[in-house]
């Protein structure tokens, strides 16, 4: 013990001059850090109510809520988060693993209220003052729960591709299908946007878990064409995939495929469900295409008898019609169809449905389905179409389909921007031409998907867009010209898709060997008896039916495209499915 | 509105076994806490007394259970991640450090260089923050309040720089499996130098003061020996056996993040030249705390640049492989370990949290109480710097 | 570094051990029989070097109706940890205390009869509540006790909070007339 | 031909929508499937729609009630050939017909317009003209939307 040891103590003192360190709150205000995990702030026009939030919560803080005023559609759930702080911990996992990015924390941390109900809140709908706070946490760029990249699908190369009608996609292999279906968030968002409306977290759930019977059996219950609809469904899931938001949308179209892939038809029975016991009821469907024998499936697994009347040689539709075997090997929509098959529908091939038939199918049958598609293309509907040298889209894809060779030339026009003219396209480069593809539109615009238009341009195809056609006329050599107006767009002030305006003097002239003409399909229904007699009514030559596809004439439905907006193959099963549901019921007395 | 239990559904407590004849007169029983038997957290000493002397003392701990444990058992990998920092209020990142860390291991996933340079990082500052709070507990322990501001103002300095870099002040929720949360803000560092230097003169003035102190002295030399040959028995790590002149501190003897690239040595009590008794040990971590600033510095001064992270599987279907593993770091009381068993599933098995306060508060305290003064007790036990919610977790 | 094989020669002349496996360099898995147990752990912390014990736990492995008690010791000379790990019976739990052996053993086993309920005889106040005073439940660390439904029965949930399927939701508004089929 | 009155300009007008009424009329006879006659009906009862907003016109001698924006056009008329009704007719052909009719009655009107100058009449032209091009834009934009949604 020294003297020091007395002394020194006292230098404590001399803190007693300087300046104290506190702070006076609420006078000195002290803002949180710039990424402080302060309370919650949620951009309402981002967020599409997924409820990843809520999943990761540990603390369950969080409950999806529907909100006033947010309607929800196209993706968005409607619901939105309502966070209870009487729970929540500050962690921002919420925040983290956000899909679409708009969860984000402000950098506010100081709330008193005596009522401790207000401590349960919905952020960016319960107006804060800490709403439009600048500063605050949200996900650090380069950090990410999620895995935002795709599993590449291994497909042929583009040199390997033209030189045959070889299946360009080659499948994952199981170890990248696992990996895929491990970035699915379970959110159901694509659920909705569905036309089959799928069970699409299930089925990525069982390839995850590595259980394919369980897939299938997934698959099945929605949609009996898993091995075509895995090739080439127009996938409007992925378009509203949560995960899309930030990175690649989950690649459900191929893990659907996978699934269907890795079973045999010989073994699908082994993971399907058997039809019910008869039930004696008999019907009727016409068309053997995706709607028809979707309502076929589903109508055979409820016990009733089924007779499909198709009028061509083999069943399909526009899956084996319009869909080149690049895309759709036949060997895989014939898989589809002989499970159907297998379970006792019967299919009669080359039989034509005209009115009167269509009258003596409806007393004959106990119900009656028809799905007949749009077989018959439109024209351009200009001068000069006539010409020997142009063709219809669908007619060079029905040829190629029956094994003949198009004869189209070197040089080839395809007019038109949706999947059938992108498929003539592709088929047209397979038989060695130089294709040109001329939209009227913009690239964006186009109807096709956008695997498609990418692939043409990868393959070679040259696209030319915001081309308004004017007139075929002959040109040397035996070639046929393609006149064409360069258009610009203008806004539709109703809100439309933009409309093309020719540009006064940019008229060009394109030279080719065929024209393709792809421009749209429709048809007459020529089989429909008038409203009077059979009580279908059409509007616009589309029948007027219900959600589920019944007509005015509570025994007869109709599905497919001639029904509905979109088109594609998918809407048409989910239609069959509907309308397979609806007639069950009428004809059992089922109590909705 | 939150419901209250119904206490009905809880028997009355029935007691203990007494050892002591309370009725002759001689002894008497005193009940420190569970309100602050020190500064770090509630726990309660049961002490029986004759005079003023502890004749005997049995720590109860109980009331910062939470069940951490259990709840882990329950949540999905990544879920875990929030809860663990909660586990030791003031040292939050040797959770969160070790549940990655094992994850990882058993996960299989490498992290990037310059996270991990991050993370030891972030486990200095937390030492140099946590003896901090520490250093004023333990002045404070024996009347010396001022110490305790001192020292609670810097380490809300340090508190500062956490929020800069985690978000967050006291649970950073910062290293997360697959690295850190996110790279370090625009400036931060240079924040960090000018703390340090503050911290360092604040160090001084404390050292000046305290080390200097004859009631100090007179209280603190001499009391709560730690004999070498205690060490092992009693499961002693940290500055408690380093003071008793034993080398061992895992930052060496394991070389875990990137310890091996820094320079430092083990500093004991016999490297400084201090006794084993309550004085030694505060010097002993005053000294460790110029270390951690040494240390924080030298990392300052090298960090590689790179990513921060790197993305687990979904962490929403994150499955584990089966395993098992132990993983241990040096904090400022010692041993703080996780055993971490999974068995494939995406829930942990088992997750065991080692806090070295449990066998420091428990077998040790209640070895070295008896036959100190009542009025020491609250010093002696903070001189072994234990933090009762890693006890009980 | 530790020379595993030579170790499970040493252990193998005395004690009867099962498997022992390597995590990483520094720490292997070492397991015994129950019977072995306490004299294995002598033997390794006074002729092998594992002094220092870290730790004692259990993990319930109830499909295998057994309990496993891990040991965990360090060699400091040989920067080495050793996990000793032993099965019990679960129906029945009981295990030697080794309370002789290290000071915090007794709290260590306190701990594991009030979370796991496995009886330590002879432990020195093994049937003091630990952290648990007034608990009258099971033991919780169980995995057959069952937190959140404890929760559910004795507490009562705070009202008004109600949440909603984002999947099921849309299927109600977006496309209710397909949803009911 | 020389119009001399409002209410001469207007029952020219009302004549020639009778005639387009007539004309959808008489298409249903030839039609041979129903979806054909569906549509047709729908025309003619939307030019009978346009003689009665016409007669209103003419009996309350109100021009204003005639819309005078011009909708920006598709020019699909510019480019578009019909053919002569047939029973086969599709949607495209009777759509085609349609607007190649509203085309030819705004050419008409815009004819009449510049053989008179008194300023009554002009307005109404001028009226009658953007009433024919709203029904060809009408008629455009389903043909738009129906037949060209791949172009």
């Amino acid at each position: 013990m020294s003297i020091k040891d007395i002394i020194a103590p006292f230098a404590v003192w001399k803190r007693a001059f300087e300046k104290p360190w506190t702070i006076k709150k609420p006078i000195d205000d002290r803002p949180g850090a710039d990424r402080y995990r302060g309370f919650h702030k949620n951009d309402g026009d981002t967020c599409i109510g997924c409820g990843t939030c809520e999943t990761i919560c540990q603390n369950a803080a969080i409950d999806m809520v529907p909100v006033d005023g947010v309607q929800g559609d196209g993706g968005d759930s409607g619901l939105r988060p309502q966070i209870d702080y009487g729970r929540c911990c500050w962690c921002a996992l919420c925040v983290d693993i956000c899909t679409t990015g708009s969860l984000t924390m402000s950098n506010r941390y100081v709330w008193t209220d005596n009522d401790p109900d207000v401590y349960r809140f919905i952020p960016g709908y319960d107006s804060k003052e800490w709403d439009n706070a600048e500063t605050g946490y949200s996900r650090p760029e380069g950090y990410s729960l999620l895995k935002e990249e795709r599993v590449e699908m291994p497909a042929l190369s583009v040199e390997e591709g033209l030189k045959s009608f070889v299946e360009m996609i080659k499948g994952y292999s199981a170890e990248q299908a696992v990996k895929e279906a491990d970035r699915c968030v379970e959110c159901g968002i694509c659920v909705a946007e569905c036309p089959a409306h799928m069970d699409i977290p299930g089925y990525i759930r069982a390839v995850r878990e590595g259980n394919i019977d369980e897939g299938m059996r997934l698959l099945y219950e929605t949609n009996p064409f898993p091995a075509s609809c895995g090739r080439i469904c127009t996938h409007r899931c992925e378009e509203v995939c949560s995960i899309g938001h930030n990175g690649d949308s989950v690649a459900i179209r191929w893990l659907k495929r996978y699934i269907a892939d890795q079973v045999e038809l010989e073994d699908y029975g082994k993971a399907l469900p058997r039809p019910e016991e008869n039930t004696g009821k008999k019907i009727a469907v016409i068309g053997a295409g995706p709607g028809g024998l979707t309502a076929a499936y589903y109508l055979r697994m409820l016990g009733h008898d089924v007779a499909v009347l198709e009028a061509r040689k083999a069943g399909g539709g526009m899956l084996r019609y319009g869909i080149p075997e690049y895309r759709l090997p036949y060997d895989q929509l014939d898989k589809d169809i002989e499970y159907i098959r297998g379970l006792g529908v019967e299919i009669r091939y080359s039989i034509n449905v005209d009115a009167e038939s269509f009258k003596n199918l409806e007393k004959d049958y106990d119900a009656l389905f028809f799905s007949t598609g749009l077989s018959d293309p439109y024209k351009l509907g200009i001068d000069g179409e006539d010409n020997p040298r142009v063709f219809g889209g669908l007619a060079v894809l029905d040829e190629v389909t029956a094994g003949k060779d198009p004869k189209l030339g070197k040089t080839v026009g395809v007019i038109g921007g949706g999947n059938v003219a992108m498929d003539a396209a592709r088929t047209a480069r397979r038989y060695g031409a130089e294709v040109t593809v001329l939209y009227r539109r913009r690239v964006v615009d186009m109807p096709a998907d956008i695997e498609e238009i990418e692939e043409a341009a990868e393959e070679g195809i040259t696209i030319i867009p915001q081309a308004i056609p004017l007139r075929v006329e002959d040109a040397a050599d035996g070639k046929v010209g393609f006149v064409w107006n360069m258009a610009e767009m203008v806004d539709d002030p109703d809100g439309g898709r933009p409309r093309p305006q020719p540009i006064k003097g940019e008229i060009h002239t394109f030279v080719c060997d065929s024209l393709i003409s792809a421009v749209g399909q429709g048809t007459n229904l020529p089989y429909l008896p008038e409203e009077s007699e059979s009580g279908v009514a059409v509007k616009r030559y589309k029948p007027v039916v219900d959600e589920r596809g019944q007509t005015g004439n509570p025994g007869i439905f109709a599905g497919g495209d001639i029904v509905n907006s979109r088109k594609d193959a998918v809407s048409a099963i989910g239609d069959g499915h509907a309308a397979a549901l609806s007639i069950d019921r009428f004809l059992m007395k089922k109590e909705a | 509105m939150t419901q209250m239990p119904d206490r009905e559904k809880f028997p009355v407590h029935t007691g203990g076994v007494e050892n002591f004849d309370l009725e002759s007169g001689r002894y008497m029983k005193v009940w420190q806490g569970p309100q602050h038997p020190g500064v770090t957290g509630n726990m309660a000493l049961e002490l029986v007394t004759s005079g003023d002397e502890i004749v005997d003392l049995k720590t109860h701990v109980g009331y910062l259970h939470r069940g951490f444990e259990k709840l882990m058992e329950r949540r999905k990998w990544i879920q875990n991640f929030p809860l663990v920092c909660r586990i030791c209020v003031p040292e939050p990142d040797f959770n969160e450090y070790l549940y990655a860390a094992a994850t990882e291991e058993l996960a299989g996933i490498e992290i990037p260089e310059r996270a991990v340079w991050i993370r030891t990082l972030n486990l200095e500052m937390a030492r140099l923050t946590s003896f901090l709070m520490w250093l004023g507990g333990q002045a404070g322990a024996f009347g010396m309040g001022t110490i305790g501001q001192w020292t609670v103002t810097m380490r809300d300095f340090m508190l500062d720089l956490f929020e800069e870099l985690t978000g967050g002040r006291i649970y950073h929720m910062y290293i997360v499996p697959g690295g850190v949360r996110g790279d370090v803000p625009q400036g931060w560092f240079s924040h960090v130098l000018t703390t340090l230097k503050n911290v360092e003169k604040v160090l001084d003035d404390i050292e000046l003061v305290l080390f200097n102190n004859a009631v100090f002295k007179k209280r603190a030399v001499g009391l709560g020996v730690i004999t070498p040959d205690m060490v092992d028995y009693y499961g002693i790590t940290g500055p408690n056996a380093r003071a008793s002149g034993v080398a061992r501190d895992i930052r060496k003897d394991r070389s875990y993040l990137i310890y091996d690239k820094l320079d430092f040595d083990i500093i004991t009590g016999i490297s400084i030249g201090v006794d084993s008794d309550i004085f030694g040990r505060t010097r002993l971590r005053a000294a460790e705390m110029r270390q951690s600033i040494s240390l924080i510095r030298q990392m300052i001064d090298k960090m590689p640049e790179g990513p921060v992270h790197v993305s687990p599987p979904n962490v929403l279907h994150w499955k584990i492989p089966a395993g098992e593993t132990y993983l241990s770091a040096e904090c400022t009381r010692g041993e703080y370990g996780y055993y971490i068993v999974s068995d494939g599933s995406d829930k942990p098995r088992r997750v065991y949290v080692r806090g070295p306060s449990y066998t420091h508060a428990v077998a040790l305290f209640e070895h070295m109480a008896p036959g100190t003064n009542i009025a020491d007790t609250a010093g002696l036990m903070v001189s072994l710097h234990t933090y009762p919610p890693e006890i009980e977790r | 570094m530790v020379d595993l094989k030579a170790l499970r020669a040493e252990m193998d002349k005395r004690y009867k051990v099962i498997e022992i496996s390597e995590q990483r360099t520094d720490l292997a898995f070492l397991e015994c029989d129950k019977i072995d147990v306490p004299d294995a752990v002598a033997y390794l912390r006074d002729h092998e070097g594992y002094v220092h014990l870290s730790f004692i736990t259990c993990v319930d492995r109830l499909e295998d109706e057994q309990f496993e008690i891990v040991y965990m010791l360090r060699n400091h000379e040989k920067k080495h940890d050793l996990g000793v790990k032993t099965k019990i019976d679960r129906k029945n739990p009981v295990m030697d205390s080794m309370h002789n052996h290290w000071a915090a053993v007794a709290t260590y086993q306190r701990e594991l009869r009030e979370m796991f309920g496995i009886e330590f005889p002879g432990s020195p106040g093994v049937n003091r509540p630990f952290a648990l005073e007034s608990w009258a439940g099971p033991p919780p660390m169980r995995r057959d006790f069952d937190t959140r439904k404890y929760s559910e029965e004795t507490y009562f949930p705070r009202p008004g909070r109600e949440t909603h399927d984002p999947a099921e939701h849309m299927k109600k508004t977006q496309y209710p007339g397909r949803a009911d089929l | 031909m020389a119009l001399a009155t409002f209410s001469e300009a207007l029952d020219f007008a009302i004549s020639r929508e009778k005639e387009a009424v007539a004309f959808y009329r008489d298409l249903q006879r030839i039609a041979k499937f129903a979806s054909q006659k569906e549509l047709m009906g729908e025309f003619e009862d939307m030019e009978r729609g346009h003689v009665t907003l016409l007669e209103g016109v003419k009996s309350n001698q109100e021009p204003a009630r005639l819309s005078t924006s011009i909708p920006s056009d598709l020019h699909l008329d510019d480019f578009l050939v019909s053919s002569p009704p047939t029973e086969d007719m599709t949607y495209q052909d009777i759509l085609i017909t349609a607007i190649k009719r509203e085309r030819k009655s705004a050419a008409l009107y815009t004819g009449l317009k510049a053989d008179t100058d008194d300023r009554t009449l002009i307005d109404v032209f001028s009226r009658l003209i953007v009433e024919e091009e709203n029904h060809k834009d009408y008629f455009q934009k389903l043909y738009d939307r129906d037949i060209q949604s791949a172009n």
